[in-house]
C-alpha cells in the first residue's frame, strides 16, 4: 500500500548524513536498534509500531492517493534537454522515463537523465544563502545586492561581470541580453570545461562561422567514428544509439545492417561495438583524417604512402560507395582540425543535409570560451572586475590550471555564486546562493536539434532557492517576478528562433502553453537546417607521427560524472564505467604494452608531470588503448562536492592547460610508491571460450541462419525428469537483442531508480557486493592488442527450472503462476544458497543495512510500489513485478487482457536501442514471442536446462570483407 | 511402631565368579526374586537371572512411526498446505523427501531407545533401599552384591540370611524398604 | 603370588595374532585404582595447571568469539568477507570442518562399538566429548551465517499464521533435520552410556553437592544385572542407529554442495569423499586430544601406544582413500567433458587460491603418509604433530572447496576473489576456543574415560579372571 | 560421606521431570495461541483517534455511502482517508460549533492535517489494492466488518496471511454481486455455495496465491 506522506515537514535536514554505510554514526545507532528490535520481535511478538495517516486538508486537483501522476518536462543534462516523463507519487518525483515525443529521447533515457532525480534529492544540496561562510538569507542578500548594484548601475555596469556555463536556454539568454542592454558596460563570459570547444573552432575553420552539427544515423549505412563515443556519451547519444540500432535489426531474412568503423585513442563503448576498430594516438588523428580526405578527394593531396593505407583504402571505398548515406563523426575532444576535416569529408560525401544536419548554434552566443575566460581572469587580476556574478559552473575547480582562476577570484571585491551545491567556487566567493533544481522550477531548454521543452516543476523547491533567471531579474528591476512569469513573458514576447513561435492572442497562447507544457516540447521548435557550402579542409602539417615520441595525456569527460558536476550523485558514482567497469574512481588508463614498457601494474599510483604541474593517480590497464597514450577522465578529486563526491578519484584539472584542453604530449610519468585499490565490478573480461555472448558476422547468418542452434543447442522440452508445468494465463519473458546493446548502462541506472536499489560505497564494491540487479557484462574479443568488446545485459533469467528455488530452505524464492521467479524478501532468512546455485550470479545480498532508511530526502525518491529491503535478505531482478501487477490490476479493472507492450520493464523503457523486449510469451503475436522465434535466439547456459525466460538474440556484426583480408 | 517392611537380604561378594556362583545357587534353591549387582556387565548373569523388555519392538515401532510422520509431514506441507512450483519439480518430490524421512526414523528410534531403556531399567530412581548399605558404593567400583528380595514368595529373613551366609560372602545385610 | 599372576595376565595379548603389540590396558590396572584414577579427574579439588592453562586460553578465545558475534549481529553478515559470487566461505568451511571432527568422534564411539572393537573402550568417551564439542561449534556457524539469524526457526516446520513452511527439497532443510537428529542422538548416546560411570562418580563423591549432582545425573543406577542387560542392548541399538546416521549426516552435509550445480561441487563422489575426509579429520582431532590428555593426566596406562597405533592406522587408511579421490578428480572432470568442471580442477591447482589446494595436499594428504613409518604412529609427539597438520589441512580443503568453486563458476564476468576479514578469523579461532572450552569443561566435570568399559578390558573381569581364595 | 537421597526424592524428581516437559509444551502452546490471538493481532480493539469519529453514526445512522469519504476506493490501491475539506462539506453547517468537531475545524483553519491512527496496518512488504477487490466483488464489510456498528473503528479480521489466503484460495465463499459491494446490510445468502461459484465465473476471479501477488 503506498504510504501517504507522513510527518509535517519532510524537508528538514538532520545533520550530515552519509550514503556510505560504514561511516555515519547515527546510522550505526539505528542499525543496532534495528538488530535488537528484530531480535526481540523474532521471539514471537510481531506487532508493528503504530502508524498514522495524514490526509490532505484540501486535496489537490485530480490527485488520487496511490495513483502516480506523470508530468512531461526535460532533464537538462550538461545544458541540453532530454525530454522526459516524470512519475510522481503524491507530489514526489520518483522516476524519470523518456518522452516518446521528444527527439532526444523517443521514449528512452540516458544515464544522466535517469540519475537526475537523485540530484534533486541530494542531501548535500545547498539549502541556505551563505555570506562569508555564515548562513544568511535571501532577504539579506537582496538588500545587500541592491546596495552593490547602485554604483554599478551608475556606471552602466562597468565592473560587473557575469560568468555562466554555456547558455542554451532561450529565456535565460534573453534575460542576459536584457541585462547587457540595460548595463552596456557589463560583460558576459561563458565557460564549460568539457564543452564543444573543438567543434566550435572546427566549424569556424571549415565554414567560417559557428554551426551546430548533429547526425541522422537512421539514414547512415556506413559510420566512421573518429574518437567519438557517440553511442554512449553526449547529449544526443540516446537518439544516436536508437538510430544506429534501427539499421542493425536483423530479423528473419532481412539482413541489412549498417557498418560502424571506430578509430579511437581510448576504448569506449562505441569502439567496442564497432565492426572495425583501430587504436590511434590522439596526435595521429589529423593525419588519418587528412589521408582519408585525400583518398576521397575531399581536399589535400594523398601522401605517397599513407601509414594508414591498409585502413584508409577499404574505408574510403566503403564511404565512397555510400555517398549521402554515410557519416563521419569526430570526437568532441578531438582537435579543431579533425572537426574541420570531418566537415570537409561529410560535405564532399554529400552527407550534409542527409545524414549530417547543420543548424545555427544552439547556444545563445557562440564564442571561444577559453579566450573569454582568459580575458575575464586577466580583468579580475587587474582589478577591472568589481562585481562578479557566477551563475552555475564551478570554475575554481575546473578552470584551466594555467589561468589560476582561484587566485584571480580572491582579488575580486565582491563575488556571488549561484549553484546547486556550495562547491569549491562557493568557498571563495563572498555570497553563495542556492539554486533550484530543474525539476523544482520553471524554465526552458533546447535539445541537440534545437527543440525547446518548457520545464515544469514537479515539486515545490525543497529549500529556499531560486533560478538564474530570477537572480538576473534582480539586475533589471525589483525582485517580484518568478521563473514562471519570466518564462511566460519571454515566450509571449519572443517567437522561438527557428519556428515554434508562440501565438500573440491570449486565449491561443494559453492553449499553446498548455499543449507545449503537456507535450514536453514546443512543436516545431527544432532549429531549421542550414546548408553550408563545401567545407574547407585545413592543411594538416605532414609529420611522420612515428617520429613524435613521448607519452600523450588525453583528457576526457567522465561518461557519468562528466566534468565533475555529477560527482555527488551516488548512483552515477557506483555505476560501472562502460568498458573498465570501474566505480567510485577515475584512473590513469594505458594499454598493456605501454604499461609493460613503463613497468607499471594495475592500481599502482603514478605521478603525471607536465608543465611544472603534476597529479597522482592509479594505473588501470585498458586493452584497446593506443600505444603511449594515457587517458584520464575529468570530474574527480572534488573537495566540496558533498559526502559522495569528496575524495573520490583524483583531480586532473590541475594539469590541464588552457592551450591544451584535451591532449598534451610529452608528459612525464613516475611511480609514486603506494598502490590504490580500484573498485571494478567485473574483473574477468575473457570469456574463456565459453559460448556465453555469441557474436558472429552477418555473412555467416546469411549463409547459415541456423548457426546459433549449433553453437548453443537448446535442450528438448522432454529432456527432464520433472513434469511439465504449464502456464495457462500469462507467461512473462524477455528477449534481449545483443546486436542492439551499445553498453550505455541506462538500463542499469533505470533499474536502480525503479527498484529502490541501494548504493553500497566503494569499500563494498571492492568486496564484490555491488547491488545492481542488472549488469552489463563486457568481454574482450579478437586480437588482444586491438580487441573488440561484447556486451550483454544480464538480468535475472527467470528460469523455468530455477536452480535457486530448489535450494531455498524457506520458500523465499518460488515460481509464480505466470512464470516469474519470485523473490520474497520478507520470507528470506539469508542463507545465500540461492546465489551459489544461480549459474548467472544475478542475485544480490544485503550484507549490511545498505538501504538508506533515515535520510528524509532520499526517502522521498523511493518507489512506493517496491519494498525497501532490509539487512540480511537476498534480492534480484523481478522483471519489475510491481509494474506487472499494476498492469494486471488495471486490465482486470477494465475486464480485458494486458496488451502487448503495456508493461515495460524499467530497463526496457530506458533502453535507447530497444534491445530489451518484455511481454507475455504465451501470445505468439507478441513482440517477445516473435523475437524468441528468431533463429538468432538462444538461452545462456542452455545446457544446464534451466530454461531461462530471458533469452538473447545473438549479436551480428557487419565487418568489411576488404578490411578483414588486410587484418 | 510397626516393624519396617523388609526389602530383602543382601550379600556382598569378593568377585564376579563368586557372585555368579551365588546367584546360581540362589536360583537353584528356588528363589525367584533375585537380583545381582556388579560394577560391569556379566553376561552369564543374564541366563541365571532372566528378565524381559520390549526395547526392540518399541524402537522398531517408533522408527516406523517416525518414517511415516516424516514423509507425510513433507508431503503434506509441499503438496497440500501451500503447493508451490519450485524449480518445476513435482509437488510430491519424494526422492528429495527420503533424506528427512530417514532422519526422522532415526530421531524417533533414538528417542525410543533412550526412553525405553530408562523405562525398563526403572530409572530414574534416585533413592533405593540398597543405597543404605554402607559398602554398596563399591557396586560402581569393585563390589559384587546379590539380593534376595522380600517380594519373593519364599522369602523369609532368617532363612535367606542363613542361605546367603552359606555362599561365602564378605558380608550379609538385611535391608528395609523404607 | 596372586597379584603378580594377575599382572602377568593383564599384559597378555588380547587375541592371537597380535603378538608384539602394546596392550590395550597397561599392566597394573585394577578395578580400584582404575575407578579412582578416572573419577579423580573431575573430583579432585586440586586443579592441574595444564587444565587451567588450556581452559583459560580457550575461554579467552571464546570471549573473542562472543565479541565477534556481537559485532556480527549489530552490523550484519557483511562484517565477514563473503561476497557475490563467494556467498559461502569461512563460516561454512568452519561448519563442515567441525562436523567432520564430530563425525570422526562418532565413528569411534558407535561404528567401532557395532563392530565390537573393544580397544576403543578406553577412548570412546573422549571421542564422544570431541563429537559434542564439535557439534556445538558446527551448529553455531550455519546460524551465524544467516542474514537474519533471528528468524532461523523458519527452517523448521511449525504451525504458523503464514501457512508457509520449510521447503523440503532444499539440502539445507535436510541439514537442519540431520544435524538436529545427530546432535540429539549423540547427546542421548553419550549420556546413556555414561550413566554407570556417573554412578561411580556419585559413589566416590565425598561432598554433598557433587553427590547430589552426580546422584541426579546417575538417575539411581545400581548396576543390577537387569540394568546392565538393558544398558548393553540399548548401547548396541544406539550404535546401530548412529552408524547410518553418522554416514548420512555427513552425506547430507556433502549434499549441500553436491546438489548445487556449482562446478567442483556437483559430483556424485561427494558423499563418500566427505565421509572419508570426516573420518580423517575427526580421528586426527581425537588423536590430538588423547595424546595431550594422556600425557598431562597420566593416563598412559589406559590410553596406550596400542590406541595411538590404531588411530594412526585409521588416519592412514582414510588418507589413502582421499588420495585416490584427488588423483581421480582430474580424470573424472576430463571424462565428463564439462568445460566448467575441467576449468574448476585447473583453477584449484593453478588459480588464485592454488595455495589452499597445495596446502591441503601437503598437509591433509601428505601429512598422513608419514604414518607409514611405525615410529611415527607410536611416538606421541610425532603423531600429535601429524594429526595437527591433518586437522589444519582438512580445514584448508574445506576452504578451498568454497573459494575455488564459487569464485569462478559459469560466468567469468561474475568471477571474484574472496578475502577473509578479521571477523572471519575471530569466528574461526573463537570456535576453536568454544570447542576447547566445552571439551575441557566436560573433561573436568564428567568421567571422560568410560570406566565400566575399561573394567571389561581388565582380565579380572573375564570369567575365572578373578579367582579368589 | 554424604547422606543418600531421601525416599521422597524419587517422586519429587519424576514430578520435576514431568513438570519440565509439560512446561516446555505449555510455553510453546501458549506462544502459539498468543501469536494468533486477537490481542496480538489488535483485532477488535477500538483505536483512539484525534476526532471521535463514529462510523456507527455516519454509516449506520446517516446512511452515508462508503465512497462519499473513501473516494478513491474503486480506482486506486488506496481507499483514501477523507481530506478535511470533505468533512467540512457537512460540518461547516452541521455541528458547526460542537467541541467534538473542533479538531476538524482547526485542521481546516490551519491547513494542518488531522493525524488519524491507522487501524488496518499491513507490513510495508504487503501490497494490497482496494480497486481490484472491489471490482471482483469483495464487499467492504467482508474485511472491514460491520462498520455501521462501530462507534470507534476497529480491525475486524485477524489480518494474518492465512486469513488473506483463505479468501484467495476460496473466493467463492466470500464474493458477492458487484451491486452489493458497498452495502453494509448485505448478508451472505444461504445459496452462497452456488452463487459464489457463479460469480467467480462471471467476474473471472482467479485464485491468486503466487507470492508476488502481494509481496514485491
Amino acid at each position: 500500500m503506498p504510504p501517504l506522506i507522513t510527518g509535517s515537514s519532510p524537508l528538514v535536514r538532520i545533520g550530515e548524513e552519509d550514503q556510505l554505510p560504514d561511516q555515519a554514526t547515527r546510522r550505526r545507532f539505528f542499525e543496532l536498534m534495528g538488530a535488537s528490535t528484530a531480535l526481540i520481535t523474532g521471539a514471537g511478538c510481531t506487532r508493528p509500531p503504530t502508524e498514522f495517516l495524514m490526509p490532505y486538508v484540501q486535496p489537490p486537483e485530480k490527485t488520487l492517493p496511490g495513483v502516480p501522476k506523470y508530468y512531461a518536462t526535460a532533464a537538462v543534462v550538461n545544458g541540453l534537454a532530454q525530454g522526459v516523463i516524470a512519475e510522481t507519487h503524491l507530489g514526489r518525483p520518483t522516476k524519470i522515463e523518456g518522452n516518446p515525443r521528444h527527439p532526444a529521447s523517443l521514449g528512452a533515457t540516458g544515464v544522466l537523465s535517469q540519475a537526475s532525480v537523485l540530484d534533486l534529492y541530494d542531501p548535500d544540496r545547498s539549502k541556505v544563502v551563505i555570506y562569508r561562510e555564515q548562513a544568511s538569507s535571501w532577504d539579506a542578500f537582496i538588500s545587500a545586492f541592491q546596495q552593490l548594484l547602485a554604483p554599478v548601475r551608475a556606471t552602466h555596469g562597468r565592473g560587473l561581470r557575469l560568468l555562466t556555463e554555456t547558455v542554451i536556454s532561450p529565456s535565460t539568454g534573453a534575460q542576459i541580453a536584457d541585462v547587457l542592454a540595460a548595463l552596456p558596460e557589463a560583460r558576459w563570459h561563458q565557460y564549460d570545461p568539457a564543452g564543444p570547444h573543438s567543434a566550435r573552432a572546427g566549424s569556424l575553420a571549415a565554414f567560417g562561422r559557428y554551426l551546430n552539427t548533429y547526425y541522422r544515423l537512421d539514414r547512415a549505412r556506413v559510420i566512421l567514428s573518429l574518437d567519438s563515443d557517440f553511442l554512449a556519451c553526449g547529449p544526443a547519444s540516446t537518439r544516436y544509439a536508437h538510430d544506429f540500432a534501427l539499421r542493425r535489426r536483423v530479423r528473419g531474412s532481412n539482413t541489412a545492417m549498417n557498418r560502424l568503423y571506430a578509430v579511437e585513442s581510448h576504448m569506449t563503448a562505441t569502439g567496442g561495438k564497432a565492426d572495425h576498430r583501430a587504436a590511434l594516438r590522439y596526435s595521429e588523428f589529423p593525419q588519418f583524417a587528412a589521408d582519408l580526405a585525400a583518398a576521397l578527394g575531399a581536399g589535400g593531396a594523398a601522401p605517397a604512402g599513407s601509414k594508414y593505407a591498409a585502413w584508409v583504402g577499404p574505408l574510403a571505398r566503403d564511404l565512397d560507395a555510400h555517398r549521402g548515406a554515410s557519416a563521419i563523426i569526430p570526437g568532441e575532444h578531438q582537435s579543431p582540425s579533425v572537426h574541420a576535416l570531418c566537415h570537409a569529408l561529410n560535405t564532399s560525401l554529400g552527407n550534409a543535409g542527409s545524414t549530417v544536419a547543420y543548424t545555427e548554434p544552439l547556444e545563445v552566443r557562440s564564442e571561444d570560451q577559453i579566450a573569454s575566460l582568459r580575458e575575464l581572469v586577466s580583468d579580475m587580476e587587474s582589478g577591472a572586475v568589481s562585481l562578479l556574478l557566477i551563475l552555475g559552473g564551478n570554475p575554481v575547480y575546473n578552470a584551466p590550471a594555467d589561468l589560476d582562476f582561484a587566485g584571480a577570484l580572491r582579488r575580486v571585491p565582491m563575488s556571488i555564486k549561484l549553484g546547486l551545491h556550495a562547491d569549491e567556487t562557493s568557498r571563495l566567493t563572498h555570497w553563495h546562493l542556492p539554486e533550484t533544481h530543474f525539476y523544482e522550477d520553471w524554465g526552458d531548454a533546447r535539445a541537440y536539434d534545437g527543440t525547446v521543452t518548457i520545464l515544469q516543476p514537479l515539486i515545490l523547491p525543497l529549500y529556499e532557492s531560486h533560478s538564474p533567471v530570477e537572480v538576473l531579474d534582480l539586475l533589471l528591476r525589483a525582485p517580484n517576478r518568478t521563473s514562471r512569469e519570466i518564462l511566460r513573458a519571454y515566450w509571449r514576447g519572443h517567437a522561438a528562433s527557428g519556428g515554434g513561435a508562440a501565438p500573440e492572442n491570449d486565449g491561443e497562447f494559453e492553449s499553446w502553453w498548455r499543449k507545449s507544457v503537456g507535450d514536453g516540447l514546443i512543436a516545431g521548435s527544432a532549429l531549421p537546417e542550414v546548408t553550408p557550402a563545401q567545407a574547407k579542409a585545413p592543411e594538416v602539417p605532414h609529420t611522420d607521427s612515428t617520429v613524435r615520441s613521448g607519452l600523450e595525456l588525453v583528457f576526457r569527460p567522465d561518461p557519468y560524472i562528466y566534468d565533475g558536476r555529477y560527482a555527488n550523485n551516488a548512483w552515477l558514482q557506483e555505476l560501472p564505467k562502460p568498458i573498465s567497469k570501474l566505480t567510485w574512481d577515475n584512473a590513469v588508463h594505458m594499454n598493456p604494452r605501454t604499461a609493460a614498457r613503463l613497468h607499471l601494474e594495475n592500481q599502482q599510483v603514478v605521478e603525471l608531470k607536465y608543465g611544472g604541474r603534476s597529479v597522482r593517480g592509479p594505473v588501470w590497464i585498458s586493452p584497446g588503448d593506443a600505444d603511449d597514450t594515457i587517458t584520464v577522465s575529468l570530474g574527480y578529486g572534488r573537495t566540496d562536492a558533498g559526502v559522495i563526491g569528496n575524495g573520490a578519484g583524483f583531480d586532473v584539472y590541475c594539469v590541464r592547460a588552457s592551450d591544451a584542453l584535451w591532449c598534451v604530449a610529452g608528459v612525464e610519468i613516475a611511480t609514486a610508491g603506494a598502490s590504490h585499490r580500484l573498485a571494478a565490478t567485473q574483473t574477468e573480461k575473457s570469456m574463456h571460450d565459453r559460448p556465453l555472448v555469441i557474436s558472429k558476422p552477418v555473412a555467416l547468418y546469411e549463409s547459415d541462419p541456423d548457426f546459433v542452434s549449433r553453437i548453443r543447442p537448446e535442450p528438448l522440452l522432454d529432456e527432464t525428469l520433472y513434469p511439465q508445468w504449464t502456464y495457462t494465463g500469462y507467461n512473462w519473458g524477455m528477449a534481449i537483442d545483443l546486436t542492439a546493446c551499445v553498453n550505455c548502462n541506462a538500463c542499469v541506472i533505470a533499474c536502480q531508480a525503479e527498484n529502490n536499489i541501494p548504493v553500497v560505497g566503494k569499500a563494498e564494491v571492492l568486496s564484490h557486493r555491488d547491488m545492481h540487479w542488472l549488469r552489463v557484462d563486457v568481454y574482450y574479443t579478437g586480437n588482444p592488442d586491438n580487441p573488440s568488446a561484447l556486451y550483454a545485459p544480464i538480468p535475472c533469467m527467470h528460469c523455468e527450472q530455477a536452480p535457486c528455488e530448489e535450494v531455498c530452505p524457506v520458500q523465499a524464492t518460488v515460481h509464480s503462476s505466470d512464470g516469474l521467479n519470485d523473490m520474497i524478501y520478507n520470507r528470506c532468512v539469508g542463507t545465500r544458497y540461492c546465489s551459489n546455485n544461480c549459474p548467472y550470479k544475478v542475485r544480490r545480498f544485503n550484507w549490511k543495512l545498505y538501504a538508506d532508511w533515515y535520510t528524509e530526502q532520499l526517502k522521498m525518491q523511493k518507489n512506493p510500489d517496491v519494498t525497501v529491503r532490509s539487512r540480511g535478505v537476498m534480492e534480484k531482478c523481478t522483471y519489475c513485478v510491481q509494474r506487472i501487477r499494476e498492469a494486471e490490476i488495471h486490465s482486470q479493472d477494465e475486464d480485458r487482457y494486458i496488451r502487448d507492450g503495456e508493461i515495460q520493464t524499467a530497463c526496457q523503457q530506458a533502453c535507447p536501442t530497444q534491445a530489451i523486449r518484455f511481454g507475455d510469451m504465451n501470445n505468439s503475436a507478441n513482440q517477445v514471442a516473435r523475437l524468441k522465434r528468431e533463429k538468432l535466439n538462444y538461452s545462456m547456459l542452455a545446457e544446464l536446462n534451466t530454461r531461462p525466460h530471458t533469452t538473447y538474440l545473438a549479436e551480428l556484426r557487419n565487418p568489411n570483407p576488404a578490411l578483414l583480408e588486410h587484418s | 511402631m510397626t516393624q519396617p517392611k523388609p526389602y530383602g537380604m543382601v550379600a556382598e561378594f569378593e568377585d564376579a565368579d563368586s557372585l555368579l556362583a551365588a546367584a546360581r545357587a540362589a536360583r537353584a534353591s528356588g528363589y525367584r526374586r533375585v537380583e545381582a549387582y556388579s560394577p560391569y556387565p556379566i553376561r552369564e548373569l543374564d541366563e541365571v537371572i532372566p528378565s524381559w523388555d520390549l526395547l526392540s519392538p518399541m524402537v522398531f515401532a517408533s522408527g516406523v512411526a517416525g518414517g511415516f510422520i516424516g514423509f507425510y509431514m513433507q508431503y503434506f506441507i509441499a503438496a497440500i498446505v501451500y503447493p508451490t512450483n519450485t524449480r518445476g519439480m513435482p509437488l510430491n518430490s519424494w526422492p528429495a523427501f527420503t533424506v528427512i524421512t530417514f532422519e526422522m526414523v532415526v530421531l524417533f528410534s533414538v528417542c525410543a531407545v533412550f526412553f525405553a531403556a530408562l523405562l525398563f531399567e526403572g530409572l530414574p530412581q534416585l533413592y533405593h533401599p540398597l543405597f543404605r548399605i554402607p559398602t554398596f558404593k563399591r557396586v560402581s567400583d569393585d563390589g559384587f552384591f546379590l539380593c534376595i528380595e522380600a517380594r519373593d514368595g519364599r522369602f523369609e529373613p532368617a532363612q535367606a540370611a542363613r542361605f546367603l551366609q552359606s555362599l561365602d560372602p564378605l558380608k550379609v545385610w538385611e535391608v528395609d524398604s523404607e | 603370588m596372586r597379584v603378580d599372576e594377575r599382572q602377568r595376565e593383564t599384559a597378555r595379548p588380547l587375541r592371537a595374532g597380535e603378538e608384539g603389540q602394546a596392550a590395550v590396558v597397561a599392566p597394573g590396572v585394577t578395578f580400584k585404582n582404575l575407578t579412582g584414577q578416572i573419577t579423580a579427574i573431575p573430583l579432585q579439588p586440586h586443579v592441574p595447571a595444564f587444565w587451567i592453562a588450556c581452559f583459560g586460553a580457550a575461554t579467552v578465545a571464546l570471549c573473542v568469539m562472543a565479541a565477534a558475534i556481537a559485532i556480527l549481529l549489530d552490523v550484519g553478515v557483511g562484517t565477514m568477507g563473503n561476497n557475490i559470487p563467494v556467498a559461502w566461505a569461512f563460516p561454512i568451511a568452519n561448519y563442515v570442518w567441525w562436523i567432520e571432527i564430530a563425525v570422526g568422534g562418532s565413528l569411534l564411539s558407535s561404528i567401532l562399538h557395532l563392530f565390537n572393537q573393544s580397544w576403543r573402550n578406553s577412548i570412546n568417551r573422549l571421542a564422544e566429548g570431541v563429537t559434542l564439542s564439535g557439534i556445538a561449534c558446527a551448529g553455531l556457524f550455519p546460524l551465524l551465517h544467516l542474514g537474519r539469524v533471528w528468524i532461523f526457526y523458519w527452517t523448521l516446520p511449525y504451525p504458523n499464521t503464514l501457512t508457509i513452511q520449510p521447503q523440503f527439497r532444499s539440502p539445507l532443510v535436510w541439514d537442519v533435520f540431520g544435524i538436529f537428529t545427530y546432535a540429539l542422538a549423540s547427546i542421548l548416546f553419550w549420556y546413556l552410556d555414561m550413566i554407570p560411570d556417573l554412578a561411580s562418580m556419585r559413589d566416590r563423591a565425598t561432598a554433598r553437592l557433587p553427590y547430589l549432582v552426580y546422584g541426579i545425573l546417575a538417575l539411581g543406577w545400581r548396576g543390577a544385572s537387569r540394568h546392565w542387560r538393558i544398558h548393553e542392548k540399548a548401547g548396541i541399538l544406539l550404535a546401530g542407529l548412529l552408524t547410518p546416521l553418522v554416514f548420512t549426516v555427513h552425506t547430507v552435509v556433502s549434499f549441500d554442495f553436491a546438489i548445487a550445480l556449482v562446478p567442483g561441487w556437483h559430483s556424485t563422489i561427494f558423499p563418500p569423499y566427505f565421509v572419508d575426509g570426516a573420518i580423517l579429520a575427526g580421528i586426527s582431532m581425537v588423536t590430538m586430544m588423547a595424546i595431550a590428555l594422556r600425557a598431562k593426566f597420566d593416563l598412559k596406562n589406559i590410553i596406550t601406544e596400542r590406541h595411538l597405533n590404531n588411530l594412526a592406522k585409521v588416519m592412514l587408511t582414510t588418507s589413502v582413500i582421499l588420495c585416490y579421490i584427488y588423483v581421480f578428480e582430474p580424470f573424472t572432470s576430463w571424462y565428463s567433458g564439462d568445460p566448467y568442471e575441467m576449468y574448476t580442477v585447473h583453477n584449484r591447482a593453478a588459480g588464485p587460491f592454488a595455495w589452499t589446494y597445495w596446502a591441503f595436499v601437503l598437509l591433509g594428504l601428505g601429512g598422513p603418509q608419514l604414518l607409514w613409518w611405525s615410529r611415527n604412529r607410536t611416538n606421541p609427539k610425532r603423531l600429535f604433530l601429524i594429526a595437527f597438520l591433518v586437522v589444519v589441512g582438512m580445514w584448508e580443503e574445506r576452504y578451498m572447496l568454497m573459494v575455488t568453486s564459487l569464485g569462478r563458476d559459469f560466468m567469468p564476468s561474475a568471477w571474484a576473489n574472496y578475502a577473509a576479514t578479521a571477523e572471519d578469523n575471530a569466528l574461526l579461532y573463537g570456535s576453536i576456543g568454544l570447542f576447547l572450552t566445552v571439551f575441557f569443561f566436560l573433561w573436568r566435570t564428567l568421567p571422560m574415560i568410560s570406566i565400566y568399559e575399561v573394567r571389561q578390558l581388565l582380565p579380572l573381569s573375564k570369567p575365572g579372571g578373578g579367582t579368589v581364595k | 560421606m554424604p547422606e543418600p537421597f531421601h525416599p521422597l526424592a524419587n517422586t519429587i524428581f519424576k514430578l520435576v521431570l514431568l513438570g519440565a516437559g509439560a512446561g516446555l509444551v505449555a510455553v510453546l502452546w501458549i506462544a502459539y495461541l498468543v501469536a494468533r490471538s486477537p490481542w496480538e493481532m489488535l483485532q477488535q480493539v477500538p483505536r483512539e483517534q484525534p476526532v471521535a469519529f463514529s462510523h456507527k453514526h455516519h454509516v449506520g445512522g446517516l446512511g452515508l455511502d462508503c465512497r462519499y469519504c473513501h473516494v478513491s476506493v474503486e480506482v486506486s490501491s488506496f481507499a483514501d482517508i477523507p481530506p478535511t475539506a470533505i468533512c467540512m462539506n457537512c460540518h461547516s453547517q452541521m455541528w458547526a460549533v460542537a467541541p467534538e468537531v473542533e479538531p476538524v475545524r482547526a485542521s481546516y483553519r490551519t491547513g494542518r492535517s488531522i493525524q488519524w491512527t491507522k487501524v488496518y496496518e499491513l507490513p510495508e512488504y504487503v501490497y494490497f489494492d482496494h480497486s481490484i477487490h472491489i471490482h471482483k466483488g469483495v464487499g467492504c464489510t467482508t474485511c472491514h466488518g460491520q462498520v455501521d456498528d462501530m462507534p470507534l473503528t476497529w480491525q475486524s479480521p485477524r489480518l494474518t496471511m492465512s486469513w488473506c489466503l483463505d479468501c484467495h484460495r476460496h473466493p467463492d465463499r466470500y464474493v458477492r454481486p458487484r451491486s452489493e459491494v458497498f452495502s453494509v446490510t448485505y448478508k451472505t445468502p444461504p445459496d452462497q455455495s452456488t452463487l459464489g461459484k457463479q460469480l467467480v465465473r462471471e467476474y473471472q476471479i482467479r485464485s491468486l496465491t503466487s507470492c508476488s501477488t502481494c509481496h514485491r
